[in-house]
């Protein structure tokens, strides 16, 4: 699975992009988060208001309830301020 | 029509592309964004050195195409345009534009604030001010969301 | 600053020279107002060969640089621009321009639509369309009357 | 006194300016609109409609019984059009 990360949740983690191959227990958006938080301290610090993050599936934006496969493409970001 | 691009544009030039060869329209109207040289941070105004926008390429076009859609599902729309700028930009400098061409001024301007207020609630960009105390992302603001939120629902701000 | 000419005029530069020097300016709303090509005239739609804005020289300064000051005294703006032509023009053709900077995008938006409307109802200009049948002089639209009053009671609309 | 007529009062009319001496007895433009009416068909015609005719004296707009004197400009004119 392609995990994109944008603007502070970026500089949280420390990675814009990575490629995981996703736990077949994994099977929606917060368990991604919770798998995610479990693998360091980036992770728990970028997600500790897991509220105010926004996430997209293929680009569409998605709640957290938001089932997930292998050959999705997830980003997580915080609220978006262009215009 | 949609661009998401780091140069500058020439909005006369723009304008004139819009409406070129299509006499049935009689209002045109239109709105720039511009980077600011102060903003509020933690409660104090700030001196903005430069603004990097960051974007989330793909899903940006994909979203600005769906609001320019959706606008022109509303309004009667002859011609309509955004175009978003993404890069390290500086105080003036120009950050997006949008303008709306149709025979009505009142849907001409209704179109044009709509597509501002979802722009800045679903088009996926990200705002960093550099200041002299370092980097700060800017905060969404609530009033971004009311505003977007009396046009009704977005079909996909659920997330 | 308001103008009243004959002569055409370049959005982007107008825009440009109404900003420039002063990056306090976030949000630039504008309207441009263009001769249709097609008009309805006694329930026909009509080609309009020409179309010829007569005004009233003296009142019509007079009047802009009112609504101007009024609008500046409803919204923080922190530049404002009104020009409108007079003469013949043809399909096509700039009439009208509005454009009202702020720091705020909302303030923009509203100051602009508040000068379209109260310049319809309250400028003293006249157009007259050169159609295959002859010269029509343009009605006033009840639209433009309920628009303008949606801002509350102009000081002068009493005559 | 100068009466300027614009559009198709100034048509109707055929005359776009002209310098009148105001008679003592005209001192609302009300007053002004019947003893023009009177001078001809063809201000007659122009006023036909008197409640949709717009009047500014000195430039700005007032309703039908405002006073006037001899050293106004006084405007007729219809419903405005612009922008």
């Amino acid at each position: 699975m392609k995990i994109l990360y944008f603007a502070w949740m970026r500089q949280r983690i420390g990675a814009s992009k990575e490629d995981i191959d996703l736990p077949g227990d994994v099977t929606t958006v917060d368990a991604l988060v919770d798998w995610l938080v479990a693998r360091g301290e980036n992770y728990s610090e970028a997600f500790v208001k897991r509220e105010v993050i926004r996430a997209a599936v293929n680009q569409e934006y998605v709640q957290f309830d938001h089932p997930i496969k292998n050959s999705d493409e997830i980003a997580f970001f915080p609220p978006v301020t262009g215009g | 029509m949609i661009r998401v691009q780091e140069d500058d544009f020439d909005i006369g030039a723009e304008l004139r592309t819009l409406t070129e060869g299509d006499t049935s329209v009689g209002a045109v109207a239109s709105f720039t964004g511009l980077v600011r040289d102060m903003a509020p941070i933690d409660g104090q105004s700030r001196e903005i050195r430069t603004m990097t926008l960051e974007h989330y390429p793909g899903m940006t076009e994909k979203k600005l195409a769906e609001i320019e859609a959706e606008a022109n599902s509303r309004w009667p729309l002859a011609a309509s345009l955004i175009i978003h700028r993404y890069g390290t930009l500086e105080p003036g400098d120009q950050i997006v534009f949008v303008a709306c061409a149709s025979s009505h001024r009142q849907a001409a301007f209704d179109a044009c604030q709509f597509l501002m207020d979802w722009l800045k609630t679903e088009a996926p960009f990200w705002k960093l001010e550099d200041t002299d105390t370092g980097g700060v992302w800017v905060d969404s603001r609530e009033s971004d969301n009311q505003a977007a939120a009396r046009w009704g629902k977005s079909p996909d701000t659920d997330g």
